[in-house]
């Protein structure tokens, strides 16, 4: 059944908006900051979060968009195919999205703020996937719901960001550690907690996607 | 439950308690020696704070009936309880804001449990701006109940999480909050009187809100029996 | 007697104080083919979006192979073909890709063998790689036709099927709604004409004041001919 | 009375400000529910009213 995901995945026609949308971001940030901390690995693990969250923002309701112009969410729930392969499927196809994402954010983030590529990628690529993770499978869920509500667009972020701030904090405060070249056992507690979130919003995700799709 | 005389039982004890509570903590209990007056706040600040934990506990409990046995009745109160809790919880976060103004010279830092409280204030907003933005359809009332379980899922780890972030408790907080914190009998009266006071406040705002979302339910499946009839009853035979 | 396809019980829909849809008793049998008329917002979209299962009824019950539509399980899901309004077409794939998609998630056998054999079977094969966003309206109509009749339903609903088709593509239609009934499916369709397919013997049902009802000129619909009504429209 | 009583009293302002503000907001909300109970009372006694279109054939539940 994933093999409707490579063809979601044609489908999605912009994954250059998403680059250009997190560069844009780390451009803002870069000004907003200033030239003086923008050698900082706080600023730079700052920056690359929230390149992310409006990255996987942007992905989700785009992925949304694909289903809803001709109302193919129907086609898809009336098919035989049961709802929480729906929800694994789609929330890879975010995972995707979120994974190229990434790549364009963390090349664009070593660049702007003068940061060299070292071993720190390694420690920060694990970092990146768990967040991406958890975000997928929240906003997978909350985009089934506000995609179909009135003003859906704007709800998505005020429903996400709030939920997804634990993993947020655990996510910037590992990765300015992996930044400044600490080995991994310094930052085991956000690990356990970006892990945490994960399962507990993949499972949420599956268990609960079925009543947020079901009819009217 | 919806017995109008159980509700004016309620509401007036909760008024009496409400007036007692104020007149305890303005004339009866002694101020906090190190914080002076300003502790005084203290003696609302937790009720609200439990109060409004109550409710979004509800609201999940509430979301979790309501996807299993699909009876409206558990949506009416899930709402109603997202929106009392957030009362509360936004004048907790006003008190705690005046309280903190005085003794720690700002209105607000990201001390563990303000940045958690905040958290938990956006969530519930979100959950209230959805339900404001949508009709009152069976598959609203479900998207409500999965956002009332998935925050509620949420808030363990985002305990954990800005405990880590955060870990400079105020000294104040530690000491005044913790149970040796109350030293005179006459606080501990006081807390229990006001904490009663909002335990019926919250529960008086709770059924007369639980009520009026249960009449309107009923009133538009009635509506709808009405139009049908109407309908029928034109019929040329 | 065999268990009824589609069975209805004192179905009824309301939204709010509008009422679309009261005391509908519908039975159609395999290998039935039945159309509903009516004007506009009669209620025949919201039937078969309720048959479908994408819809509750207000009052009454449902029932799809015997099941209550409000919960199908997915192998009757399977069972349903639905082609609505909304075409449920990726505007972003190809026509084929699109067919080849839907092919999948039923698990056909030969989903390309599938799609490339629809294709040809609505007049598409030459614009099979085309991305469905340039179709023109009748064409998508074509392709959101074979979508739904893809994996040979046993209960195929159509909504408006000969809406925006040119002649060649209404009789290609036809020609497919003969030959599901033909093979023993049940078929349930809505038009604002008064169909006629040859050799089909057609139940035509109004939606009329959201209570469906016998069409008064069934008899004239018996005799059979042309698409007479498709041509008129 | 210490110097904080300004920020004392803001509070319990605000706090009961609030709590008869949502007092209100209840009661706003009761009286608009009854009007629709009003109306849908009058479309019930309207129905009732043509006993002659015979009774309405009820669908059952």
């Amino acid at each position: 059944m994933r093999k409707d995901l490579r063809l979601e995945l044609r489908s999605g026609e912009s994954t250059l908006a998403l680059l250009a949308l997190s560069m844009l971001v780390l451009v803002v940030l870069v000004f907003a900051l200033g030239a003086a901390r923008v050698r900082s690995v706080d600023a730079a693990a700052g920056a690359l979060w929230v390149a992310m969250v409006f990255a996987g923002m942007l992905g989700a309701n785009r992925a949304l968009l694909a289903e809803r112009d001709n109302g193919a969410i129907r086609g898809l729930l009336l098919s035989p195919l049961d709802p929480s392969t729906l929800y694994a499927a789609k929330l890879c196809a975010a995972l995707i999205f979120m994974a190229v994402a990434e790549v364009g954010a963390v090349i664009l983030m070593v660049l702007f703020f003068n940061l060299d590529f070292d071993a720190s990628m390694a420690r920060l690529a694990p970092i990146l996937v768990l967040g991406a993770i958890g975000f997928s499978a929240l906003a997978t869920l909350l985009s089934a719901i506000t995609g179909r509500t009135r003003g859906g667009d704007m709800l998505l972020p005020i429903l996400a960001v709030p939920i997804f701030v634990p993993a947020l904090i655990a996510g910037v405060k590992a990765s300015a550690a992996a930044l400044a070249g600490a080995p991994f056992e310094s930052m085991g507690d956000w690990l356990k907690i970006m892990i945490a979130f994960d399962v507990l919003f993949v499972t949420a995700g599956y268990l609960l996607f079925e009543h947020v799709v079901g009819g009217e | 439950m919806n017995n109008p005389t159980i509700r004016n039982w309620l509401g007036f004890s909760t008024l009496a308690l409400m007036l007692a509570s104020l007149f305890m903590v303005f004339d009866y209990v002694p101020p906090d020696a190190e914080m002076g007056i300003a502790q005084l706040i203290f003696y609302y600040h937790v009720p609200l704070a439990w109060v409004a934990f109550a409710s979004f506990g509800l609201v999940a409990i509430a979301g979790i009936f309501y996807l299993w046995l699909g009876d409206q009745l558990w949506d009416d109160l899930g709402y109603a309880a997202a929106e009392t809790g957030m009362v509360f919880c936004t004048l907790m976060i006003i008190a705690g804001s005046i309280w903190a103004k005085p003794i720690w010279g700002t209105w607000w830092t990201w001390d563990s449990r303000l940045t958690m409280t905040f958290i938990l204030w956006l969530m519930y907003g979100g959950y209230l701006m959805l339900r404001a933005s949508a009709d009152d359809t069976p598959q609203v009332a479900r998207f409500g109940a999965v956002i009332g379980i998935v925050a509620a899922m949420d808030v363990p780890i985002v305990i954990v999480s800005v405990r880590l972030w955060r870990t400079i408790h105020p000294a104040v907080l530690v000491t005044k909050q913790g149970t040796h914190g109350l030293e005179d009998p006459r606080m501990v009266w006081t807390l229990l009187v006001s904490l009663t006071a909002f335990t019926l406040l919250w529960a008086w705002f709770l059924m007369l809100r639980f009520t009026q979302l249960r009449t309107r339910s009923r009133m538009s499946k009635l509506a709808g029996r009405i139009a049908l009839a109407t309908v029928a009853a034109s019929d040329p035979k | 007697m065999p268990a009824p396809v589609v069975e209805t019980r004192s179905l009824a829909k309301t939204y709010g104080p509008a009422v679309v849809l009261r005391e509908v008793q519908l039975r159609l049998l395999a290998g039935a083919g039945a159309f509903i008329i009516g004007g506009n917002g009669a209620g025949k979209s919201t039937l078969l979006r309720i048959l479908a299962g994408l819809e509750a009824p207000s009052d009454g019950q449902a029932l799809v192979f015997g099941q209550d539509t409000r919960r199908l399980a997915a192998r009757y899901r399977r069972r349903i073909g639905l082609m609505a309004h909304q075409s449920f077409l990726y505007p972003n794939l190809t026509a084929r890709e699109n067919l080849e998609f839907y092919a999948e998630l039923y698990s056909l056998a030969d989903p390309r063998a599938c799609a490339h054999q629809w294709l040809g079977r609505v007049g598409l094969a030459e614009v099979a790689d085309t991305r469905v966003r340039a179709f023109s309206r009748g064409m998508e109509q074509r392709l959101s036709v074979a979508r739904a009749m893809l994996a040979e339903p046993a209960l195929l609903l159509l909504d408006e099927p000969f809406a925006s088709l040119d002649h060649d593509g209404a009789e290609i239609v036809a020609a497919l709604i003969r030959g599901a009934v033909e093979r023993g499916a049940c078929v349930l369709a809505t038009t604002h004409g008064i169909p006629e397919i040859d050799g089909v013997e057609l139940a035509v049902f109004e939606i009329s004041r959201g209570r469906l009802m016998q069409h008064a000129h069934k008899e004239e619909v018996r005799r059979g001919g042309r698409i007479r009504s498709l041509l008129g429209r | 009375m210490g110097a904080h009583f300004g920020y004392l009293f803001a509070a319990y302002s605000i706090i009961f400000v609030a709590i008869f503000l949502y007092v209100m907001f209840i009661w706003r909300r009761q009286a608009a529910l009854d009007a629709e109970l009003r109306t849908l009372e009058a479309r019930m006694a309207a129905l009732t009213e043509r006993p002659a279109a015979g009774a309405p054939p009820r669908p059952d539940a």
